[in-house]
């Protein structure tokens, strides 16, 4: 056993039980702790993969972003120490079950099938620069309209949460 | 080495995180942990791309799709929060179980 | 341009228009649109039998088509015949009439008066249809209408009524959808009714899409046992759209029946003439009976509208001309006759607020023009002579008389007996009603009918009463289309 | 004179009277109304007693008999070839009799309803509507279709209708208008239907044609009549069966005669015009239009009509001994004298002396018409004067009403047959019609003479006599009689009933159309009129004088006389049939039919559809999370199928 794997194991770990916790945990400021150490596990797995570019936008977009609006709205809707409700009893059931069944399938289809590696892809580095080129230019195998779409997307979202969360006062 | 771990691993990590996502989803009893339940089961997806792009596609477009994939996720959980806000100063609660007036 | 299509355009005008002038003034346009339709209806009328009179044999004259969906062959092809032209002379009449005694509507008035034209349109463009999908839009078009006039302007269980007469009608149009599309298929793609007409069908396929055309139009029409929505709907209805479901919509049904059913599948109509007769027999009774019963005046006018709508399909059950001439006769007569009954009501249900026969009673002293109207149509409809209940009645009783056959005999027989009965359940009516002392105390301070109602009362009476006196130029319009139909059935055989 | 124009102004006169007042007199001229009406009718009345001279003695005979002429016939409404409703006018001697005595009835009543109704607030509306009659009228003795009969006899109904309801705020009168209209509406169905038969077998509603096909034996239409039959009966029999069911309700025969009483409601002076002269005689008239058809094809059917006839006669005479009511022994009367008539056609046969009971009835339903009107008009004006129809309210009214008085006391008289007033004649011939050809009718009739005696003279006694009048009404003194246009009508009336007996009816209506030569009976004429003066006498002692004679008889006999007082319990029966069975069962079942099961189902589709839809309903909870398990579940199966099939 390498330290490469030890990381792996580690930070999976890491992953799935942060992941486990946020979605049990009773207190709710908890599970969103419990979220932000998955998702510094997502970024570290990303960085254990040589990908350092995708692991910092995770952790700042997530980690530093989606966590903190999150962190926010808990606070602007619970008050301190709020626990959530029990689950629906039956649902839980029949949501484990499910989700059980589909791990189970999806896990099964994985082992039965092998993924032909290649030992070039296994070298191949990724330069930021590859990906500015990529998003900034047109032609094949680039993606300067995807970029701008989504560049109107987060235009709309912002407006659209602005409209959606505003306070419309209401003359009497 | 990377291949020091096969890719089967990696994608049970990923299915692992997608149905835990998908069980928060289905059982949380409050919007915002419901949010943070679809975040997981988008990382799931990330880390599949990227995991995909590294072993089997020595391109950048997992990359750029995963770059995307966050971009969007950020838009949807802004939106995702304003509605939950919004829901909130409605029926002062963010139980799912209360929005219900969707029905027949 | 030709008469059919302004005929369609009339309505279609007065709707746009109505659309952006004051709605206090609406009325004014739909009316005016009314008027001009019955005018050229007139036109209509004496132009086609200036070309009949030339010897113009065609089976439909002023023929126009236009391509409408030329992917399935849908043509906007219109067409009349003498059925059609005295189904389009009672339906301008009505129409007018109608408006005329809805002339002091205030609730929601614009939208009031468009569902009527709209409802005029629809029944316009129905009667001039020789496509079967153009058919089938129209008497979809006026469903509409029906359903909305009594659901928001109605009275009672309105919209109980409105959604059963909808459901009921809808069904029916669904069977007459269906029936349309296997006619298209056995015809390699044709909805129009000439090239149907011309096309021999086997006997099998025609027992097939028979009973769906028939059954279809009959809800229309009130077959038994489809009758049901006939009293709730006609009471629940705002007097008009009483008017222009029995005078007009009603009639739907029938036209229907003759037209895409009867002549286009004669094999079928022989096929199953019997259970037709048994039916409508059934339906002329026991309508009658049921009335007999009846409490509130507009129930006692819709069983009686179950009965009167029997004889129209006992007249094309006995498959000959003068049973079918009679047929188009009594739609004709009825409509006339059960619109001014309609409107005779309404007028008394907006004085005196009750309809419940037990509550009203000498109101003959009270408001001498209505009572008198109520009474006169009331004998039209036991089939009074000189009213034009008599001529259509009499008709049809001499063509059914005229089929050999025991069945055919006791049939009508008891269509001859239920004369009777409607003429106790009348009486009753009219002596519970309009005789007696007055009842109540309050009737003496009402009022007798204003200046609209007297027209429109007018209007509809002098109809029945030149139809009661004067019926051979209608008779022989209307025999001289019947005429080749009677030869087809009779011919299926050979 | 015979044209049609002329012809056509006999109808369409009060035709256009009816339509001058209802739209313009009735506001305008309310109570010029009636002058105008009486103005038009003479002319009219006028017009037909110059027809009548022309035919009988102007144009007159040809080879010997009186033929049918038809200056007018114009196609109505055409069913099928050959048949068609005709307008058409039909002059032979019965219609033209017909003509003269609805005319003249009409205008005397018309004139006399001037005093009579005089105050009415109706006043224009009555004329109008007596108009509307005489037109009617006129048109059905006219009418050359069998259609066209039956188009006019319905127009007749809905007139006699419309003025028995003449007082409509009253209840009574109302249920009695709606049950004369429906009692005769029934019976019109059998009319109907017997002119289907008959049109289908003859192939033409043209009377004319129509006897012609169905009396010569050798031609198709005959043998198609007679081949087919029902119940072993030909289908021509079962026509001309129901085509009179028809005249007799018309006629007030037993057992339609139920709705002539209660008509009583109506005005005096239209229960003289159209409950007793005019209307109530159409089924004789109808019977006699067809006779040819009746005597020569279906001689079986004649005889039970006659037999119908004199069984009506007589108990309407039995009931009218009983009754109180002034105009109710009037219409009894009516009844009976109807019954006569049908009768005497009863024993007739076609042409010839044989055909004298034909002859007879004419002439009694003529002559009867004058003094059944006169006693109408009287009754008229005694309740007039004391504001009541029962008899127990009058007495000793002789001195109150000297001409009232003579005029009942003439028509009294005439009615009992005695010599030599006009009864005598028509009665005499038909008690020697009846002697001759069925003995059992002679005996029953002659027996129904002499009650008829008895129970008119019962009422002269009673309203008369009696008792002295005490009058509660002193501020009517001054008229006690009316006004001349009350008295007039008397006076002209009275020497109808007492000299229409002269007019030779053997020599001009005779069922061929030949005058025959009439013998006269002594014996039968004995023994009539030997009956009637006992029977008078018997009145005489009963009823001049306030005495409890009568109770005495009535009490030894009560079962019998309650049976009678009650009219034979016919109004319970039809109360029974028309109430329970027709009301309560057939009536109420199908409206229970139509409002459980019929309207049942569609609620029932209605309701199956909402139920199922409301147990489907909870799928759609509202729950987020609900529709994601189920989204996941549905993903899953939709999983396990592919993966199980192995697509």
């Amino acid at each position: 056993m390498t330290a490469y794997q030890i990381w792996f194991y580690i930070i999976a770990s890491m992953i799935l039980g942060g992941a486990l916790l946020a979605v049990t945990a009773r207190k709710i400021f908890r599970a969103a702790i419990a979220l932000l150490v998955s998702l510094i596990g997502i970024a570290a797995l990303y960085y254990w993969m040589h990908y350092e570019f995708i692991a910092a936008v995770q952790t700042i977009v997530y980690v530093g972003g989606i966590v903190v609006l999150i962190i926010f709205s808990i606070f602007l809707t619970h008050n301190p120490g709020h626990t959530i409700e029990e689950p629906v009893s039956i649902r839980e059931a029949f949501a484990f079950t499910g989700c059980f069944a589909g791990f189970a399938f999806v896990f099964s289809l994985l082992n039965r099938y092998s993924f032909e590696q290649t030992g070039d892809a296994l070298n191949h580095t990724m330069q930021v620069a590859d990906v500015g080129r990529a998003l900034l230019s047109t032609g094949s195998g680039s993606y300067l309209l995807p970029f701008e779409a989504v560049s109107l997307l987060l235009l709309a979202s912002m407006i659209g949460c602005i409209v959606i969360a505003i306070k419309i006062r209401t003359h009497k | 080495m990377i291949d020091q771990i096969p890719l089967t691993h990696i994608l049970f990590l990923s299915t692992a995180l997608f149905f835990i996502g998908a069980y928060g989803f289905l059982t949380r009893r409050n919007l915002i942990t419901m949010l943070m339940s679809v975040e997981l089961i988008l990382n799931s997806v990330n880390i599949n791309l990227v995991a995909f792009n590294r072993y089997l596609h020595p391109t950048i477009d997992g990359v750029v799709f995963t770059l995307f994939i966050i971009t969007i996720a950020a838009a949807e959980a802004a939106v995702a929060i304003a509605i939950i806000i919004s829901l909130y100063r409605k029926i002062n609660s963010i139980d799912p179980e209360q929005a219900d007036e969707l029905k027949f | 341009m030709n008469l059919l299509v302004l005929l369609i355009l009339v309505p279609v005008v007065a709707l746009l228009l109505s659309v952006f002038i004051n709605a206090e003034k609406v009325k004014n346009v739909i009316l005016l649109g009314a008027v001009a339709e019955l005018i050229l209806c007139f036109e209509l009328l004496r132009e086609f039998m200036l070309e009949r009179a030339a010897g113009n044999n065609a089976p439909y004259l002023f023929e126009i088509v236009y391509p409408w969906f030329k992917t399935w062959n849908i043509n906007f092809h219109a067409g009349v015949d003498g059925i059609s032209v005295s189904m389009l002379l009672l339906t301008s009449l009505v129409t007018v009439a109608a408006i005329l005694v809805s002339w002091k509507v205030d609730e929601k008035p614009r939208e009031f008066f468009m569902m009527l034209m709209l409802l005029t349109a629809g029944a316009v463009g129905f009667f001039i249809s020789m496509d079967l999908i153009m058919a089938f839009f129209f008497l979809e078009l006026a469903v509409v209408p029906k359903f909305l006039l009594i659901a928001h302007w109605g009275s009672g269980r309105k919209v109980y009524s409105a959604t059963k007469l909808a459901l009921m009608l809808m069904a029916g149009s669904s069977l007459i959808l269906v029936g349309t599309l296997l006619l298209y298929v056995q015809s390699n793609g044709s909805f129009d009714i000439t090239v149907l007409q011309s096309l021999h069908l086997d006997s099998e396929t025609q027992r097939l899409i028979f009973p769906l055309m028939f059954l279809g139009f009959g809800v229309f029409t009130a077959l038994f046992p489809f009758h049901t929505w006939v009293p709730d709907g006609h009471s629940s209805a705002p007097t008009a759209g009483s008017m222009f479901l029995a005078g007009i919509s009603m009639k739907l049904g029938g036209y229907g029946c003759i037209r895409f059913a009867a002549i286009l599948l004669p094999e079928g109509t022989q096929y199953y003439s019997s259970a037709i007769i048994l039916l409508s027999t059934i339906a002329i009774v026991y309508g009658a009976f049921a009335t007999l019963m009846q409490k509130d005046i507009k129930y006692i006018n819709a069983y009686s509208s179950v009965s009167h709508c029997g004889f129209v399909l006992l007249g094309i059950g006995m498959l000959n001309q003068t049973a079918l001439t009679g047929a188009v006769l009594q739609m004709i007569s009825h409509g006339l006759m059960t619109a001014l009954f309609f409107g005779a009501i309404g007028m008394i249900y907006s004085r005196a607020h009750t309809r419940d026969v037990r509550e009203l009673g000498g109101l003959l002293k009270i408001m001498p023009f209505i009572g008198s109207i109520y009474i006169i149509v009331g004998l039209c409809s036991l089939g009074l002579p000189g009213l034009s209940g008599f001529v259509s009645e009499m008709t049809i009783f001499m063509g059914a008389w005229q089929v050999p056959g025991t069945f055919h005999k006791v049939a009508t027989i008891l269509a001859c007996a239920s004369i009777v009965v409607t003429a106790v359940y009348i009486l009753q009516a009219v002596a519970k009603v309009m005789l007696g002392p007055v009842k109540d105390s309050h009737f003496l301070t009402l009022t007798d009918a204003t200046w609209y109602e007297r027209s429109a009362s007018w209007l509809l009476m002098l109809a029945i009463i030149i139809m009661g006196i004067l019926p051979m130029w209608l008779a022989q319009m209307i025999s001289h289309e019947t005429a080749p139909m009677a030869i087809k059935f009779l011919t299926v055989n050979s | 004179m015979l044209n049609a124009s002329t012809l056509l102004l006999i109808p369409l006169l009060p035709l256009l009277s009816f339509l001058f007042i209802s739209f313009i007199g009735k506001k305008y001229l309310p109570t010029l109304s009636g002058t105008i009406s009486v103005l038009v009718l003479s002319v009219s009345a006028f017009l037909a007693i110059a027809v009548a001279y022309n035919y009988f003695f102007v144009v007159g005979m040809t080879n010997g008999i009186y033929e049918a002429i038809i200056p007018m016939k114009l196609e109505w409404l055409r069913f099928s070839p050959g048949v068609s409703i005709d307008m058409g006018i039909i002059l032979d001697p019965i219609s033209v009799m017909m003509l003269v005595v609805v005319t003249f009835i009409s205008l005397m009543v018309h004139i006399y309803s001037l005093g009579y109704m005089k105050g009415e607030e109706r006043f224009a509306v009555y004329y109008s509507f007596l108009d509307l009659f005489t037109f009617s009228m006129l048109g059905l003795v006219m009418a050359s279709n069998l259609f066209q009969m039956y188009f006019f006899w319905e127009l007749v109904g809905v007139s006699s209708y419309l003025l028995i309801g003449y007082y409509f705020t009253k209840p009574s009168a109302v249920a009695a208008a709606k049950k004369a209209f429906i009692v005769t509406r029934f019976a019109d169905l059998g009319f109907l239907i017997g002119i289907l038969v008959l049109s289908f077998h003859s192939g033409t509603l043209d009377i004319q044609t129509l006897i012609a096909r169905l009396t010569t034996s050798d031609t198709t239409f005959y043998a198609s009549a007679t081949f087919t039959g029902f119940m072993g009966v030909s289908s021509l029999t079962w026509g001309l069966a129901l085509v009179f069911i028809g005249g007799a309700g018309k006629s007030a025969m037993f057992p339609l005669h139920i709705w002539l009483p209660d008509a009583m409601e109506g005005p005096t002076p239209v229960s003289a015009l159209i409950h007793a002269a005019t209307m109530v005689v159409a089924g004789v008239y109808l019977v006699a239009r067809l006779f040819p058809i009746y005597a020569i094809s279906s001689p079986h059917l004649l005889e039970l009509i006659g037999y119908i006839g004199i069984i009506s006669s007589v108990l309407a005479a039995i009931i009218a001994c009983t009754q109180t009511d002034i105009k109710r022994v009037l219409a009894y009367s009516t009844i009976s004298q109807i019954g006569y008539m049908l009768a005497s056609l009863g024993v007739s046969t076609y042409g010839g002396l044989n055909g004298e009971g034909f002859s007879a009835s004419m002439f009694h339903l003529f002559t009867h018409a004058f003094f059944k009107a006169l006693l109408f008009l009287c009754a008229g004006s005694v309740i007039h004067y004391v504001h009541s129809n029962e008899v127990k309210d009058m007495g000793g009214l002789r001195k109150k009403m000297p001409i009232t008085h003579l005029c009942f006391l003439l028509a009294c008289l005439a009615i009992a047959g005695i010599p030599p007033l006009s009864g005598f004649f028509s009665k005499e011939e038909i008690l020697a019609a009846a002697f001759a050809h069925n003995q059992t009718i002679f005996y029953i009739a002659w027996l129904t003479a002499g009650l008829t005696s008895f129970y008119m003279f019962r009422l002269y006694f009673l309203t008369f006599w009696n008792k002295d009048y005490v009058n509660h009404h002193e501020s009517h003194e001054h008229h006690s009689e009316g006004s001349w246009n009350m008295k007039l009508p008397l006076l002209i009336l009275m020497l109808g009933a007492v000299g229409a007996g002269v007019v030779p009816f053997h020599h001009l209506i005779t069922s061929d159309g030949q005058p025959y030569e009439s013998e006269f009976h002594l014996n039968i004429t004995l023994m009539a009129v030997g009956l009637s003066l006992f029977a008078i006498i018997i009145a005489t002692i009963f009823y001049r004088k306030k005495n409890n004679l009568s109770d005495k008889i009535s009490s030894s006999i009560s079962q019998l006389y309650d049976f009678a007082y009650h009219k034979f319990y016919f109004d319970e029966v039809y109360q029974f049939v028309t109430q329970r069975i027709l009301f309560n069962t057939i009536g109420a079942l199908s409206s229970w039919f139509d409002k459980n099961i019929v309207n049942g189902v569609v609620n029932t589709t209605a309701f199956i559809t909402e139920a199922f839809s409301e147990t489907i309903k909870p799928v759609q909870s509202g729950k987020v999370q609900g529709y994601a398990l189920a989204f996941l579940f549905g993903i899953l199966g939709l999983i396990a199928i592919l993966f199980f099939f192995n697509f």
